[in-house]
């Protein structure tokens, strides 16, 4: 058991890892379109975390930049993918990830 | 104190990160992502990260997921309908999700050690420095993105103007 | 350089661009005044900046380079933008810009009723800016840019008349053609990289005269040789002169700017250029000599059985330029340059004057249609006198001059180039009259009703025929003397009185054939039998080459590369490319269920893969 | 644990005032609504109304908590309180006043100051619409749906030109600190013109501080922007469906947000604490003025002059005039002065502001949402980005600061 004020390192990684897989988890058993784009934006979230962990680990701003560009990219990411799946719904009539399997209907 | 904040709010975000994967309802696992994203944004200032943790929560919490339940609402999107089939995840997904965690466990457990401890305070990080090596460094990538950003706004305006429309009036 | 007044030289390169640029982009809506001014007045602005130029530069002991950027820069080879002006140039730089004015002037008497007229002019203009590179360059490479860059102009400008078959035709003849005579001059300017590892004139002329006889004799021979390859090519010497003849079907400006004047003189002056290298490679001389005494000969043979008027004229200059290469041939470089500045001045007069003839005939140019139109046409048939007096060499004309500078030399090199270049020259004498006789004398044969051409069009002819007259005297000679090793120019009065004479007979010939007894001409032909066939068949040698190259190259291009390797190979190779990609396609579709979470697994297998490789050989560390 | 100590002390104190604030911001409101109407307003309850906030509160806490059917119950209780809870937060990220000494304990008056202040404040008006599109979603209801999704929407839209707004002033005040803003601010032009960032050199932020308050209208769901509880369309918005205590949170929540938003406003343009003009000028004597004007009108009208019809003004008046005396008197105390003073001048902006709230609310009516929409993003947006260039351009062309 370390000192109280101070963080093992890994610890941030083990959580980012979690956090990864449960992203992956949604991912794979989740059939609503919305949910399996929340989990992408976990996993995203998971990444930023490690990101910034290695930041502080090097001394280096420069995780921190990338996890920047992470969330504007995921927020350009977000707008779109919505639009999409709004259109999806116009479309079909549906959110289930499993009967969008055609390109044309 | 550090480690207390730290399990404090790892363990709310590990739950929330749960419930995300397990909640019926989309809203719920929105409510629960936005969890996540609160408790991520303490542990970055735990890191000293305290412009990323603010972004965090404007962006993602404040912006993109406001996007999410806006849509949700908006299709009035309900619990998830059990239809179609995809073998692949259901046969392959446990194990496989498995050999993935073992391996991340793996690699992290023989890195661990070598990386020695975070203490709150010790390297600071404000929007000062970020931007001086936004600006300096990594203007390029900044353009960059700035270009993509718009054309990501022009293809939402194309793909979902009706639909908007049609949806609120 | 230091201590040099910089000249703004590449200002004489920017009015032409200008003028092309502007006429070429926005000359549809110009008028055609306008146009024509700007056309006029970029040439006229570039002649003055020569003239202000040299008036700056004076004696121009050295050559004046202006370096501008750096153009290409590999490893150690450097190009630079350059400009230079040596005394060689001066001449070139006032001849292009004089005459290319007065013709300026001309064509827009001569393309009034054109169509057109503004995509003329910008060609022109387009074409002065590239030949004044190739005069300017002060490396080969810039030198191979005007090079090409005249050949593309000549090209557009003969092919004016696109919809027409023969202009095109003609057109594409001139480029092939130019290509075989490009290829050698590249090839001769990738030597010269290879050999010297600099393309800067000075250098490599430096180069070339400290290198040792020994060693020079194989590189320099091939580079002149393949120089000359290049300069056949441009200036229309055997056996690559078949396509100038079939030039003329562009407008007659044209013919008597690119096709007299200035382009088909780059090769003559490109070999004058580089007079060190050739100085070091005898044979490449001899060759010289041997290609222009020959094409003097053949051209000026073709020239006396031609019944269009431009074609006579067309056959003079490959004649003429044959004579210049003699003179370069022999070592006489200021002679050749000197012929080629009294040939700018009567040839281009001959041309212009044609072309007066042929816009009085609202475009007739068939011989046999003319005739008695002295009276009718009188100053252009006054200066078209005085430019064949010229070109036939009778003293004190500018053509005597030159022309005997050059034979004077030749007689000082090997004795019987002289007299074949001597009968060459009444041969001359001969069909420059006869077309004259033909057109001028006797009975009128046309319908079209004959009438002076404005005064825009006959004052260059006119200033034209006081330079042929006068243009003699010009020092060219003197000028070009510190160039060139001085090599004995003996004033035998005897030669000097034959050669004379040789033109007076060829004239009297064609007074005698023509004047006294028309109509006779056809019986000495008939007398001549298969010679006269052959000569007015052109030696058949458009013939020799359709049998020798095209026809073969059609066949082959049909048979082997169409049949052959294009429907085999090619095709074959597209088609099994197909088939494999659509079995492979075939398979892998089995995986493209289209179901997104489907993905999700294959990219998780691939992580899970990644990080597998990761663990076993110990990364992340 | 002094530290610890010390701000529980300070968080204990901020959430009174707070939370008085709250219940009597609505009562002002009320007043000056109906004075604006000339009506009388609120006046029963207490003297000259003034216990009409308690008597509210009780009645909302005795009221039924009606729970409809088929809400979604989970999301229906937690929305309101994520209302309040992101409405209150803010709070602790205003600096009322410089750090003083208060028997012998020298602190800041204020309760946190963290460097990405501003950052934080946006975050948590960004974050705050959460409360009302889930109690929109969760109560089951087309209006309330409607209400929500225009709330959000709204709110959206308005961060954009809030947050560029913002934007500039840091760019002239080069922190993100909200206490070292309010120091950049010090000092006067001249000697009389305060540098606030509305007037400060190189560029004066009127427009954006013009910019940040109608967007806090938006954010704050106020006339003229207050679509998600429109009553004439929407029965009554997102909180249709709401009754007694959470729908108590709803109110508690808008008015906090404009409590917070003022202070913000305060904060970044106004200067803060810093007086409006110089001390050596008398600045100090202003609040005894006033105070003492307030009694001397109240006693005037309690004692010599009664208005008809009100038997108790005899009584409340006369003591409320007492009452202002004495605190004007305690503006003199010279040991108080440098507590005091800041805390007066950073109210009283906050309060002209809260009444600019108010009389807007009195005087315009509401924008139909098309238009709403149109003004933010064709009209708000565009000028904030336009002042942000002019700005940067100025600070640029001034060069780097001392």
């Amino acid at each position: 058991m370390p000192q109280l004020n101070a963080v093992p390192m890994s610890w941030y990684l083990i959580l980012s890892a979690i956090l990864f897989s449960l992203g992956v988890a949604g991912f794979l058993f989740r059939r609503n379109i919305i949910t399996v784009f929340m989990s992408i934006e976990l996993m995203l979230n998971a990444v930023n975390l490690s990101f910034v962990a290695f930041s502080q680990h090097l001394r280096q701003v420069d995780g921190q930049i990338f996890t920047f560009f992470v969330m504007v990219v995921a927020a350009a990411e977000a707008a779109v993918g919505l639009a999409i799946i709004l259109t999806v719904f116009k479309n079909r009539q549906t959110l289930s990830i499993d009967e969008v399997s055609s390109l044309k209907n | 104190m550090d480690l207390i904040l730290f399990i404090i709010f790892a363990t709310i975000a590990v739950a929330c990160g749960i419930s995300l994967v397990v909640q019926k309802h989309p809203i719920g696992s929105a409510l629960s992502l936005i969890g996540v994203m609160g408790s991520l944004a303490v542990l970055y200032l735990l890191l000293g990260a305290e412009f990323i943790a603010a972004v965090q929560l404007i962006v993602y919490a404040g912006a993109i997921m406001v996007l999410f339940v806006f849509v949700i609402m908006l299709l009035n999107a309900g619990e998830e309908t059990i239809k179609g089939r995809s073998w692949p995840s259901r046969l392959l997904g446990i194990p496989l999700l498995t050999v993935f965690l073992g391996l991340l466990a793996y690699l992290l457990q023989r890195m661990g050690p070598s990386m020695g401890t975070v203490t709150f305070g010790a390297f600071n990080v404000g929007a000062k420095e970020i931007g001086r090596s936004l600006f300096n460094h990594y203007l390029l990538p900044f353009e960059v993105t700035s270009v993509l950003v718009l054309i990501a706004i022009l293809g939402a305006i194309v793909l979902a103007r009706k639909e908007i429309d049609k949806c609120l009036n | 350089m230091p201590n040099q007044p910089d000249l703004q030289l590449w200002l004489i390169l920017f009015f032409p661009l200008l003028g092309a640029l502007i006429n070429g982009t926005i000359g549809r809506r110009l008028s055609k005044g306008l146009i024509s001014t700007i056309a006029i007045g970029s040439v006229a602005l570039s002649f003055l900046w020569v003239a202000r130029a040299l008036s700056e530069l004076g004696q121009l002991e050295t050559p004046h380079i202006e370096r501008y950027f750096t153009w290409i820069s590999s490893g150690d080879l450097k190009i630079g933008f350059d400009l230079s002006i040596d005394r060689l140039s001066s001449i070139m730089l006032l001849v292009v810009t004089g005459v290319g004015t007065l013709i300026h002037v001309y064509a827009v008497g001569y393309m009034d009723h054109e169509e057109g007229f503004w995509r003329f002019f910008s060609y022109l203009n387009l074409f002065m800016f590239f030949m004044l590179i190739l005069v300017l360059a002060q490396n080969f490479l810039l030198l191979f840019v005007g090079w090409e860059g005249v050949g593309l102009c000549s090209y557009l400008l003969i092919g004016f008349y696109f919809l027409e078959k023969y202009a095109g035709d003609a057109a594409k003849k001139a480029f092939i053609v130019n290509r075989v005579g490009d290829f050698g001059f590249s090839l001769a300017v990738l030597l010269m990289v290879v050999h010297f590892g600099s393309l800067d004139m000075t250098q490599v002329f430096a180069a070339a005269k400290k290198m040792p006889l020994e060693e020079s004799g194989g590189v320099l021979t091939a580079i002149a040789l393949l120089l000359v390859v290049g300069a056949c090519g441009k200036s229309a010497q055997v056996p690559l002169y078949v396509w100038l003849p079939d030039a003329m079907a562009g407008p007659t400006p044209v013919s008597a700017l690119i096709h007299a004047a200035t382009m088909v003189t780059a090769g003559v002056y490109v070999v004058a250029r580089s007079s060190e290298v050739f100085l070091k490679a005898p044979v490449a001389m001899d060759v010289v000599a041997v290609i222009g005494l020959v094409t003097a000969v053949v051209a000026a043979l073709i020239g006396t059985a031609q019944n269009d008027i431009k074609k006579v004229f067309a056959y003079s200059t490959v004649s003429q330029l044959g004579f210049m290469f003699l003179g370069l041939g022999v070592g006489a470089f200021s002679a050749g340059i000197f012929h080629v500045v009294t040939h700018a001045f009567f040839k281009a007069l001959l041309f212009l004057g044609a072309g007066s003839v042929i816009h009085a005939l609202h475009g007739e140019q068939d011989l046999s249609n003319m005739g008695g139109l002295r009276s009718k046409i009188p100053i252009t048939y006054w200066t078209l006198m005085i430019g064949a007096v010229a070109i036939a060499g009778v003293w004190p004309f500018a053509g005597f001059h030159s022309k005997d500078a050059i034979l004077l030399a030749a007689h000082a090199h090997s004795p019987w180039m002289y007299w074949v270049g001597v009968v060459t020259a009444g041969l001359t004498a001969f069909y420059v009259f006869r077309a004259i006789f033909l057109c001028f004398f006797g009975t009128y044969r046309g319908k079209a009703h004959p009438h002076e051409s404005p005064a825009i069009m006959y004052m260059p002819l006119v200033i034209l025929a006081l330079l042929s007259v006068a243009g003699g005297y010009l020092p060219v000679m003197e000028w070009l003397a510190p160039l060139y090793p001085a090599h004995e120019q003996p004033h035998d009065m005897t030669l000097i009185l034959i050669s004379v004479a040789f033109a007076f007979a060829g004239i009297f010939m064609a007074y005698y054939v023509y004047i006294l007894n028309p109509g006779s001409a056809d019986g000495y032909a008939k007398s001549l039998g298969g010679v006269y066939r052959a000569i007015a068949g052109k030696f058949f040698v458009d013939e020799a080459y359709d049998a020798a190259i095209v026809h073969p190259l059609e066949q082959g291009s049909r048979t082997v590369l169409m049949n052959g390797f294009e429907e085999v190979i090619v095709e074959g190779g597209v088609n099994a490319t197909v088939a494999v990609t659509r079995w492979g396609g075939g398979f892998l579709r089995l995986l493209q269920a289209g179901n997104i979470r489907s993905y999700a697994v294959y990219i998780l297998l691939g992580a899970v893969i990644f990080l597998g490789v990761m663990a076993t050989n110990g990364g992340a560390r | 644990m002094n530290f610890f100590l010390i701000s529980l002390i300070k968080t204990g104190i901020v959430a009174g005032v707070f939370m008085t604030t709250l219940a009597y911001l609505q009562w002002i409101e009320r007043k000056v609504l109906a004075h604006i109407q000339s009506r009388v307003g609120p006046y029963r309850v207490g003297p000259h109304g003034l216990l009409q906030p308690l008597a509210d509160v009780v009645k909302l806490m005795t009221k039924e908590g009606f729970v409809p059917s088929h809400v979604n119950l989970f999301f229906y209780i937690l929305a309101p309180f994520l209302a309040v809870f992101f409405a209150l937060i803010s709070i602790c990220l205003i600096p009322f006043g410089p750090s003083v000494e208060i028997f012998g304990v020298r602190t800041d008056l204020g309760l946190a100051d963290i460097n990405v202040g501003v950052l934080f404040v946006l975050a948590i008006s960004s974050v705050g619409v959460y409360g009302i599109a889930l109690g929109g979603w969760a109560s089951n209801n087309k209006y309330s749906l409607m209400g929500g999704l225009r709330s959000s929407a709204q709110m959206i839209s308005y961060e954009l030109p809030m947050a560029i707004a913002l934007v500039s002033p840091m760019l002239i005040l080069n922190d993100l600190s909200l206490r070292t803003i309010v120091n950049e601010q010090a000092g006067y032009y001249l000697g009389v013109i305060p540098r606030w960032s509305i007037f400060q050199m190189p560029f004066p932020q009127v427009f954006s501080f013009l910019i940040f308050l109608i967007s806090a209208f938006a954010e704050t769901n106020r006339v003229p922007f207050d679509l998600p509880e429109a009553e004439n369309e929407l029965v009554g918005g997102f909180h249709t469906e709401y009754s007694s205590l959470n729908f108590a949170a709803f109110f508690m929540a808008e008015y906090a947000n404009m409590i917070t938003v003022t202070c913000l406003a305060t904060v970044l343009f106004l200067g803060g604490w810093h007086p409006l003009w110089p001390v050596e000028y008398g600045s100090d004597f202003v609040p005894v003025l006033l105070m003492l004007g307030g009694s001397a009108v109240l006693l005037f009208h309690g004692l010599i002059q009664p208005v008809k019809g009100r038997p108790w003004d005899r009584l409340t008046m006369p003591a409320a005039g007492l009452v202002f005396g004495a605190i004007a008197l305690v503006f003199l105390v010279p040991v108080l002065k440098p507590i005091l003073m800041p805390i007066f001048w950073f109210v009283a902006k906050a309060g002209v502001l809260l009444f600019i709230f108010i009389w807007i609310r009195g005087t315009l009516p509401r924008f139909r949402y098309d238009q709403l929409m149109n003004f933010t993003w064709k009209f708000l947006f565009p000028v904030a980005i336009v002042n942000l260039l002019i700005t940067a351009f100025a600070v640029a062309l001034q060069g780097p600061k001392n």
